[in-house]
């Protein structure tokens, strides 16, 4: 029958478990360099892995100045949007009037083209850090506070009965049940978020800036050098994982309870 | 402010300024990075931060504001700016003559304007890329409406001359030199040679009315230390070549040298000094927009412009 | 402590249409006793319970627990689910200490309480999993021990065994009495299962279809301790067969 | 107790439930008029809603000749993710070992900034509308891939044993059992890939293009309308809104069994 | 049809352990005939089934269907799970039709016989709703109405009542009952409960703990067709009494 193996995460399995998509990988760029060596494709045109590789080696400081950059407005969006998008979450959930009056403006904003409307963010807020990291707060924003508005509506009734059997007052009710019972709701909003918020703060950088990854990547498309382009999506490619995976572990940590949960109900 | 201007004198503290820039560096800009290197604006007691551009429109709106004190911008944006109630100033050219014009493949024979009917052009989207191919057409009878318009924003416009984009607008100390090295061949359509009144002026330092009203010592500084730069840079093409490349270490170098020995014998060119500008040639631009029905009233040249900023000797 | 329900009134309005689940209903459950309350599905044993609970009101009459009234106001009696109900986030021990932190009652005090209760459950060694790493009779335990643990001394109990298999649910009742017969508490135990009754309760309510009443009020004549062999003797057939007839109203 | 008022989607209580939202909107929008009609403030830096209203309505005929490219971009760039999302997922599940190999590389292409790999795109394919329409595909393509992937896992074991007691064969437990058990799954993906659909293809046209909401929107721009810039941004808003709904309502039609299930369950 | 396991072995490995469940298992089931399955939760009631319906493999030994071998072959039996399994996205006709549909059957005549079944089942006027919308017991009834239009004249019921309340799932047991005295399927009912098996079955075979054997197989003494008042008879204590304790060991 099908029984998960639980051994699937030793070392050696786990090798196995990539073995193939690793090879995959490794003819990709083989059959890439070749191609561009053969048929001697120009560099500005298609560089081959080999030039990528050796543009990101000899930039990789100037990458690391502007990647340093992205990292913080993305760290600083991200941290402010989930305290926001937590914020207006609970205020909706505990004042359902303030629920009844945003809630459809919650769902239609979703919709507004946020990188649109950053250039005027950037005319309001002038130029600088702030307008980058609004339009990541912005974006980010969304998806988590409706994931965790969704994920705060209990829907097992018989937990807001036991509770209130017991005389909780609806802060507790809160705080002991909805809270607890949205997280993993909040941190699927927030895997969402995380896979968008590197891509947003590049954006915004197009926009407006003299550091950062977006940066680097208008200036070496500017300078005909498509080679650093690619490196430079590498590296935004790399951050986006990298907050990406961050967002995995911290679930399986802080939320040991809930994979298993999820498997067995 | 005048207050802060006074304050900062009082207290030997430097002015701190904002200047943007309207595109990734190239050598367009290397005056200003001298000026920075070489301690010019440390001298008139100036702390300048040379900041990126903002696409799109903004860079206009930002100096408009006051958002930042100074900004490069174009003659053709300037009006266009002016024109929709934007009090912006310029106050000098950085390059005498336009040194732009439209490109195509050799092969694609495109000689005159005339051959452009069917073709793709490839542009920003600015107002101006309209109203100057829709004259330009209509001096050669040809039909502006027969041009496919096709916003290729920041891509590659010489590796878009391969694909399906048959004409590009380029300015030729920076694409051109690029395609030199390249080694593709183009032929090119200068702006200057259309028509007199496109060799306006393009890319030009702006501010605000509210700035050089108030604070007409700073701006004078400012241009006294941006002036020395550029200067500097028409008789030292190498060593300024090498500045920018330090402070644009994204750029490729080789590039950056190429279009520095082409670009700055053009800085001055024939004026009798770097940044000066001629009225006629803001008011022809403007009469000639208006003479072809681009805008429906004529700008005031007079407040578009001045040269009472310009570096003394 | 003395449950009595008085001129208890309930009436559902649900898409228009008005429900009476009850009218004038009367029940006195006394202290330190096992009542069983049995009735056809539907016949509002859980509105009963969430009545006297106080998470609903009537419409009239009242609760009383020792002559003092409690009618609308939760948190005097322990109150367990058909379902175990246990919160997914929460280890065992967590879970079963949920009504001191709702009390905001000394966490040193209720992690003693904690330890003794799940020892005397027999799942201390259990105490750090989380409920999906529980048997389901593990987990009917810690939801008892967590009701008990309320410190209420009277508990409503809303089948507690509905969703365990036969074997595990015999095991479970004769568990379950062997607590009783220690603490003493008054229970209100509802139940569909006829051997279940009669195996745990000094009385058994029959509840008739909606508007309820009490249509029997039955005392189960067998001597305590009981004999969990009980079910298995001829004695308590004509008592069964009562019963399930009168369900059947 | 909490039991769901059946009644709340007749028309008086609709307008009852969206009233304090309408209200709050109705305050918000006057706010604002009065506001820049009190300071002055310049139509360049920020116009009021009736200048913005005036700018819609004049420019509405040119507005609706951009809003069809970009309609036929996004809906051709949605139905071709969706069909390509729908045949790799179904390869996936019914070839282990393909999906072994590509897996990863799903999971990790998901982060790849693809507006910034667009203007690559662009000079390879052209400044028609393939290329626009290849990146909606593309960002569209990873949500509904990687939900319908989650969804064709079945969780219920027992379900496959059930079929396969029958005798089944793996392609009739794949269309019996996990595809209708994965079409949840696949309408949530189709929600996101819905919301940010239409600015994609906006982001498209800015980087190549000569008619599309995108290109109005960067004209206005560069022309200083900030008027018309906010009328552009509110078409591009309707317009996601609009292929929002159309998936919500889609789900409400296409799988009727869901939405109660869902609640009970 | 008759039913006969031979000598069939299963052993499990989980962890690096290894778990005998059965070891030489035999066991034959009369053409026609209802036959109980207890034993303890864990003995490999289910295993058997699942070897059975040919969706695991026995390590040793055969099954047969009226000597015809259909070790690890599916489809030659109906099974019918604990968990009632309708698919959610399927109205309760299409349910029915389930195997029908994986047999490429005509529509129109799967159609006529579906609405036959449900009629027999007094489901008709639920044809057309979803599983969400119907009861415990009509999702059970679905199920087995399921499990008999696949059309095979074995069936595997495997705790087919575990999930109901004691009411329903006495109604249930007496329903069956009704289905089988006309349809005469060769039945294999495992259960935990020692009342319905008296209730129900021809044989009564009693699993021991793993490695699994038969420890008991007994003849039901009562005739048929049976009383329903038949578990309320002090004749069945003997035999309740008898199983109950054999279970425990
Ligand atoms: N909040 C409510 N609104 C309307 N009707 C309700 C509500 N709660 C319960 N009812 C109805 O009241 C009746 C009694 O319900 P209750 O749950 O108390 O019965 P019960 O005896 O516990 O049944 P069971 O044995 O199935 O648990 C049922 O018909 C039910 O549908
Ligand atoms: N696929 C499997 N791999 C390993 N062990 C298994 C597997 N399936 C079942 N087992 C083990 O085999 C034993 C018998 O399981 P089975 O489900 O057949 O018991 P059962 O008699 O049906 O129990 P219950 O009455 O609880 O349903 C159990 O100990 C179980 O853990
Ligand atoms: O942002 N740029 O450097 O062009
Ligand atoms: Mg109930
Ligand atoms: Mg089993």
């Amino acid at each position: 029958m099908l029984k998960n193996n639980s051994r699937r995460f030793r070392p050696p399995a786990v090798l196995l478990r990539y073995a193939p998509a690793l090879f995959f990988l490794v003819v990709l760029l083989a059959v890439w360099q070749l191609t561009v060596n053969y048929f001697s494709i120009p560099r500005w045109l298609l560089p081959s892995p080999s030039q990528i590789g050796k543009a990101l080696w000899n930039t990789k400081d100037v990458i690391w100045g502007h990647t340093k950059a992205t990292i913080i407005e993305t760290t600083l969006g991200l941290g402010l949007a989930v305290a926001l998008g937590m914020t207006v979450s609970t205020l909706m959930t505990l004042f359902p009037l303030s629920r009844r009056v945003f809630y459809p403006f919650l769902i239609i904003s979703q919709t507004i083209p946020l990188i649109a409307v950053a250039p005027l963010l950037l005319l309001w807020l002038g130029y600088g850090v702030l307008p980058k990291i609004l339009i990541v707060v912005l974006v980010c924003f969304f998806p988590i506070a409706i994931s965790l508005l969704e994920g705060l509506e209990l829907s097992d009734l018989d937990l807001l009965h036991l509770l209130q059997s017991m005389g909780a007052s609806k802060w507790q009710v809160f705080s002991l049940i909805r809270w607890p019972h949205a997280m993993p709701a909040l941190f699927s909003g927030l895997k969402i978020a995380a896979a968008y918020s590197v891509m947003t703060a590049v954006i915004s950088e197009w926009l407006g800036a003299s550091q950062g990854l977006g940066v680097y990547l208008l200036r070496s498309s500017n300078n005909f050098l498509t080679d650093r382009v690619f490196a430079a999506i590498i590296a935004i490619t790399a951050l986006s994982f990298f907050y990406y995976a961050i967002i995995i572990i911290l679930t399986r940590l802080l939320l040991p309870w809930y994979s298993r949960y999820r498997r067995t109900s | 402010s005048k207050q802060a201007e006074q304050n900062s004198v009082q207290n030997n503290q430097p002015v701190k300024l904002t200047l943007m820039l309207d595109w990734t560096p190239n050598t367009n800009h290397t005056g200003l990075f001298v000026a920075q290197d070489k301690g010019y604006f440390k001298d008139q007691g100036l702390e300048v931060n040379i900041v990126n551009p903002s696409s799109q429109g903004t860079l206009e709106q930002l100096v408009a504001t006051g958002k930042v004190d100074f900004g490069i911008s174009a003659q053709e944006q300037v009006t266009s700016a002016r024109l929709s109630d934007l009090p912006l100033v310029s106050l000098a050219t950085i390059i005498q003559h336009n040194t732009s014009g439209f490109v195509s493949l050799r092969s694609k024979n495109i000689l005159t304007a005339k051959d452009f009917e069917g073709k793709t052009y490839g542009g920003w989207g600015l107002p101006s890329e309209t109203a100057i191919l829709t004259a330009l057409m209509q001096k050669e009878n040809a039909d502006f409406s027969k041009i496919n318009m096709v916003n290729i924003g920041e891509t590659d416009q010489l590796a878009s001359l391969n694909s399906n984009i048959d004409l590009t607008w380029i300015f030729y100390g920076w694409t051109g030199i690029q395609a030199e090295i390249r080694g593709q061949e183009l032929n090119m359509i200068w702006l200057k040679d259309i028509d007199p009144a496109l060799d306006y002026y393009t890319p030009v330092i702006v501010s605000n009315e509210e700035m050089i009203q108030s604070n007409p010592d700073t701006v004078r500084k400012m241009m006294q230390a941006i002036g020395a730069g550029y200067e500097y840079a028409i008789g030292n093409p190498e060593e300024s070549a090498e500045i920018l490349i330090k402070y644009a270490p994204e750029s490729d170098p080789e590039m950056i040298k190429r279009s520095q020995a082409w670009l700055s014998p053009q800085y001055k060119a024939d004026a009798k000094q770097w940044g000066v500008q001629k009225a006629t040639v803001w008011e022809n631009y403007s009469k000639w927009l208006y003479d072809n029905k681009l805008v429906t009233k004529m700008m005031d040249s007079s407040k578009a412009f001045t040269n009472d900023f310009l570096p003394t000797r | 402590m003395t449950l009595a329900l008085k001129n208890l009134s309930k009436t559902y309005i649900e898409n228009g249409q008005s429900m009476e689940i009850f009218r004038d209903l009367n029940l006195t459950i006394e202290s330190g006793s096992f009542v069983s309350l049995i009735g056809p599905s539907g016949s509002g044993k859980s509105t009963l319970c969430n009545l006297i609970a106080g998470i609903e009101k009537p419409d009239q009459g009242q609760i009383l627990l020792d002559d003092q009234e409690i009618t609308g106001m939760p948190g005097h009696v322990g109150y367990m689910f058909q379902k175990d109900l246990l919160l997914p986030w929460r280890t065992l021990r967590e879970n079963v200490t949920l009504g001191c932190d709702l009390r905001r009652q000394d966490k040193k005090i209720s992690s003693v309480e904690a330890i003794k209760g799940l020892e005397h459950f027999g799942l201390l060694d259990f105490a750090d999993y989380y409920p999906h790493q529980l048997s389901g009779g593990m987990k009917q335990r810690g939801a008892l021990l967590r009701t008990i643990l309320f410190g209420q001394p009277t508990l409503l109990l809303d089948e507690p065994f509905g969703a365990l298999d036969a074997l595990t649910r015999r095991e479970m009742q004769l568990w379950l009495l062997s607590i009783w017969i220690e603490t003493k508490h008054t229970v209100l135990f509802i139940t569909h299962d006829i051997e279940e009754a009669i195996l745990l309760s000094d009385k058994i309510f029959v509840l008739s279809k909606y508007p309820a009443e009490v249509v029997e009020i039955i005392d189960v004549p067998f001597p305590r301790p009981r004999d969990p062999e009980l079910i298995f003797s001829s004695g308590i057939l004509p008592l069964k067969t009562k019963l399930f007839h009168l369900l059947g109203t």
